[in-house]
């Protein structure tokens, strides 16, 4: 087993990998910015080295120098940044230094989106209509003849990030370019590459996973599936498992299908198989992610698997330890993804230093963060700032017991989407299970659904926060009440 | 005795306030005509006053300073605190000057000055936390001034550029 | 199903229970006291109701009347206070609230430590050799007499309140006098009832006990065993599911004599059927306790089951929803009582206001406690402080997850136990799972056999804590530090 | 720069400290004659500096004001300081003077005024948080001055006794 692994990574979960690290003996080496300095994931770690390219946590030579100097046998990537990068695998490789993942052919074959569906489809599954955009097709009305091809409503994917961030739907022939544009910028801003196709949407449908674990000696297993239909702007916000949306039959097809697309590939270590399931119950594979997810916590919940161990495990050369039928499936768990940010305010990201921190506790609540009180926020990064995970016996309990713990869930000092949550999980189409991917698209915020008898406790409860607001401001003289005081009010801080 | 207007969510209620001299941290209120006390448990701290008791039901509370919304163990719900001595006790704001909402880099600017703009129209792109956010216009007008450059980096509440 | 649940109780307990009753819907009406007012439990909940009665949380003409102003339905009495008073539970049957919890003829029954083990006896299972010690024999002289049918070393415990407060451990007769007397005192403090017992000691041993469901149709089930053998002064500190000293054989044994003995008392809600196990593998009966006990997580952990949901359930009238082959047992769980007290200056009890409380996060952790920045722990009350849960796939997951949890676990504001857990957890005999109830008095404090590299390190980091120290006390100038600085540090709060 | 003589669990160390001038939150430290550079990264925030980084590993600590313990992520370590150019950096403890560690209750008295005691022997019960906590004399001698009375409430702090 490994001595030392360098976690190439920031956030929840470089923190969430320092955990297992500690858990298993393994010593880390932490990697940060100044601007995240504050992390826990800094302070968990056994060392911590402090990044100076600019390219920070995608500084691949800095880090593969880092590795080497600190002495640490193996590299975690957690997600993002380098953890599907071919190249650096195979530089890391040459360097004696181990990557946590899958190797680099295979993550060249799972990168390469188009060529992942073009095989899959060969071998006789399903996959969505798709046609590739090469650079050199700039011109509007060559881009339309491609397009043409599939149909609208179509979407602009990456060819290196796939779904996800830089993805666009386009729903007429008059934004296309317009929206090529700007996935094409978005997707060389993120991934430092600008190759993008085309992918006919299948919309509203079900984005549906499966977790799989597979080790260097052919032993592949699955830990069931998630889904993960809830998304704005191509950003799950809530993931579950089971997928509501599947009846017992679709799933052992869909767990047998996935583990048959993962062989195809080879595959190593940890990934999702990812598929779009339509309003009839077809299923169309569309990716394989190489590399563990934000939401792999939820597949933890249900399965009592602990994937970053596995992970590290398959890595360091070591067989699965269990079959199949020694991976149950209990309970339901979901995952809502709280990030810093304003929901009500553009949702624009919210920096800021953490003054409360309070995290929901008790029976079946699990929390994924990096923060706590006196952290600072950074600007600079992704606003994800944890993850609040949840397991109950059955969905219901799952559901109740989410909304129990996003209304302990206290934050103060950034603006979080915590309410935004609280509206969703009590949605009646999210309580029901009967939601898919256009649930944000038709959900309205501030609905005014709730007892009168606490808006009346609220409006008393508002009007002595503004007696006592008036008071802090400037202690109420009868002068003052009836000359400059509002004045002074207004330049308190908001 | 403050006299008030204040809205939750969508109902409006006439809201009197006073508090009780006799005993520190408790409120009267009376809601609509209805007496309620509202009792601050921690009056004498007032950086850790998050939470109140309405008679017997006790509400943790988040809220900014300007008072436009609350959030509580239920949620979130909008806010508006009128004086009825006062016209507004919010923030002035709309007044067309379109500051940084967050610390970022301008990644691209839409508008020119003099450019006829319409309410809701995207002015320029602001990156921050690896996400692009669109600024938009706070009113229809005309750009008066563009204060930033693409590329540029701006600071919480710096001016962007006025809408007039 | 219930409306409206009054918890007649305060900490961690009366936390946990409102946090189930919120995921069913159920409104609350928590108590406190002044001092108690900071606590989570009041915060959470629908109504709070302040205690006038000097008996607080043991008021039980006050709570009874509360429950019924405020039309709560249900009384949860937690652990402790009115917990197991048959008289109580009476009461609140004529009153039309029910009780959350066993009848009144089976709390009598199993708080008669005497009668419940003559009974059990009877029946054909083993109990410890014990004796009555009626009030009447005050004399040292008698006293030896009784003590003499049973032998030494032998136990004082309160014929109310059996093992933990107020029992105590007699190794000659020459103390036995000054042990009685004190164990009737104490009885008296806490349970109001000076009646004391005397039982033969069978030290060393394991404490382990069977948690049980019954409703009042007659199903019956048990949650497994967890060991608590782990104890300072009768009070545990970690318990643990399944427990390391029995084989699969003996726990299946002890699981059906649990049941059996649970079935002769008619035994209702949820309960511990409560054993010693010597050295030979002998298990003796000595109570039932007819109630939720602090450490439920631990079965809840590896169950999966809510014990308070079941307990709210049953009370309800509504049947078991599971049989016993509905019960997987998974795992392996852990807990740590985390108290507010200070080991290394005679566990003296620490209140305070927390300044610092970051709870440990990740995989298989679980809290349950009352407290968050800000809080103000009182002193009047037991100082546990939060209940530190953690699960594994097996036990040596989980030791490793409980000491990765102890190092992330912060607080400041209050001196806690947590290092005496960090000791505990590393100490071979515990990693080992062979240990039994002579741990604590086998173990050394400070036991120095850490890494030579860390307290090097740690000698830089006190000496600029020292530097750093004297620059904030005072500016250092070079006339201060000839003359009067040390002075004035000694001045420090410390 | 600080001459110390710094004890960790049973290791004597003898360390230098010097801060660095010219990089704030920096401090040059030689223990036993081995350079470390320690790294307060919240140094401008003194209420935060909750955590050092020696060379590059990081260390989350609480200590209390007397620097006599130190807890890190793998637990409690005893610690003394030593300035070595004054006698005693720790507060003058031990004049026999005893004082309640704890608010609370003063069940028992063990001890009169005149009698002798020994150091370790239980001179009362004071009961706090539900517990019997025994206070013990700090040292043998003369029971000089009983302060309380069974029953009595006492603060942090207060004086109860004094042994002689």
């Amino acid at each position: 087993m490994f001595k030392k692994i360098l976690i190439a990574n920031r956030g929840e979960i470089a923190t969430r990998i320092t955990r297992t690290c500690r858990e298993m003996g393994i010593e880390t080496v932490a990697l940060y910015t100044r601007s995240d300095r504050d992390s826990l994931h800094v302070r968990l770690a056994s060392e911590a080295v402090q990044l100076q390219s600019p390219l920070r946590y995608a500084a691949d030579d800095e880090i593969l120098e880092i590795a080497q100097r600190c002495g640490a046998d193996a590299i975690h990537p957690g997600y993002g940044f380098l953890a599907e990068e071919a190249g650096f695998i195979a530089r890391c490789q040459q360097a004696g230094v181990v990557f946590i993942g899958p190797p680099p052919a295979v993550i060249a074959a799972v990168r390469d989106k188009l060529g992942a569906m073009e095989r899959v489809q060969a071998a006789g599954y399903r996959v969505p209509n798709f046609i590739d955009l090469p650079d050199e097709i700039v011109e509007a009305e060559a881009m339309a003849a491609q397009a043409a091809q599939i149909g609208y409503p179509l979407i602009v994917k990456s060819a290196r990030g796939g779904r996800g961030r830089g993805a666009r739907v386009v729903m007429e022939p008059a934004r296309l370019a317009e929206y090529v544009a700007a996935a094409r910028r978005e997707a060389m801003m993120i991934y430092g590459d600008d190759h993008v196709y085309l992918e006919r949407a299948i919309a509203p449908s079900h984005y549906v996973v499966v977790q799989v674990l597979g080790d260097r000696f052919g032993n592949l297993v699955h830990l069931g599936e998630r889904e993960g239909s809830l998304l704005r702007h191509n950003q799950k916000l809530i993931e579950e498992s089971p997928a509501p949306s599947l009846d017992d039959k679709q799933r052992q097809e869909l767990w047998r299908t996935a583990l048959e697309v993962a062989e195809l590939f080879g595959f190593e270590n940890t990934g999702a198989v990812e598929f779009l399931v339509d309003g009839a119950g077809n299923f169309y594979f569309t990716e394989i992610k190489g590399r563990i997810q934000i939401e792999h916590g939820v597949s933890e919940m249900v399965t009592g698997v602990d994937i970053v161990r596995e992970q590290i495990r398959i890595a360091a050369g070591e067989p699965l330890n269990r079959t199949q039928a020694e991976i149950p499936l209990q309970g339901w768990a979901m995952q809502c993804r709280i990030n810093a940010e304003d929901p009500w305010n553009d949702y624009l990201p919210s920096p800021g230093r953490l003054t409360r921190f309070r995290l929901p506790q008790g029976p079946g609540v699990r929390i994924d963060s990096y923060g706590y009180v006196g952290c600072q926020i950074p600007q600079r990064f992704d606003p994800l700032l944890a993850n609040l995970i949840v397991k109950g016996e059955n969905r219901a309990d799952c559901v109740a017991r989410l909304a129990r713990a996003l209304g302990e869930f206290r934050v103060v000092g950034v603006e979080t989407n915590i309410p935004l949550h609280q509206q969703i999980v009590r949605e009646p189409s999210f309580v029901s299970g009967d939601y898919d991917t256009s649930f944000i698209s038709r959900f309205r915020f501030d609905r005014h659904n709730r007892a009168e008898a606490t808006r009346r406790d609220l409006a008393a409860i508002m009007a002595v926060a503004y007696a006592l607001r008036r008071r802090i401001a400037a202690p109420v003289t009868p002068d003052q009440v009836k000359t400059g005081w509002h004045r002074s009010a207004r330049r308190l801080p908001s | 005795m403050n006299k008030l207007t204040v809205t939750i969510d969508n109902q409006t209620f006439e809201v009197e306030v006073a508090p009780n001299r006799t005993a520190p941290g408790e409120y009267a209120v009376i809601v609509d005509g209805a007496p309620l006390t509202v009792y601050v448990p921690d009056h004498d701290r007032p950086e850790l006053a998050d939470w109140m008791i309405v008679d017997s039901r006790p509400y943790e509370l988040l809220m900014p300073s300007d008072l436009s919304s609350v959030q509580t163990y239920n949620g979130r719900y909008a806010v508006t605190v009128r004086d009825q001595e006062t016209h507004s006790v919010r923030p002035n704001v709309g007044d067309g000057r379109v500051k940084a909402p967050i610390p970022g880099l301008i990644a691209r600017l839409h508008v020119d000055v003099g450019q006829a703009v319409e309410g809701g129209q995207s002015l320029l792109v602001l990156e921050a936390m690896k996400m692009e956010n669109e600024i938009r216009a706070p009113k229809s007008g005309v750009v008066r001034q563009v204060v930033v450059k693409p590329g540029q980096t701006v600071t919480l509440g710096e001016l962007l550029l006025e809408v007039e």
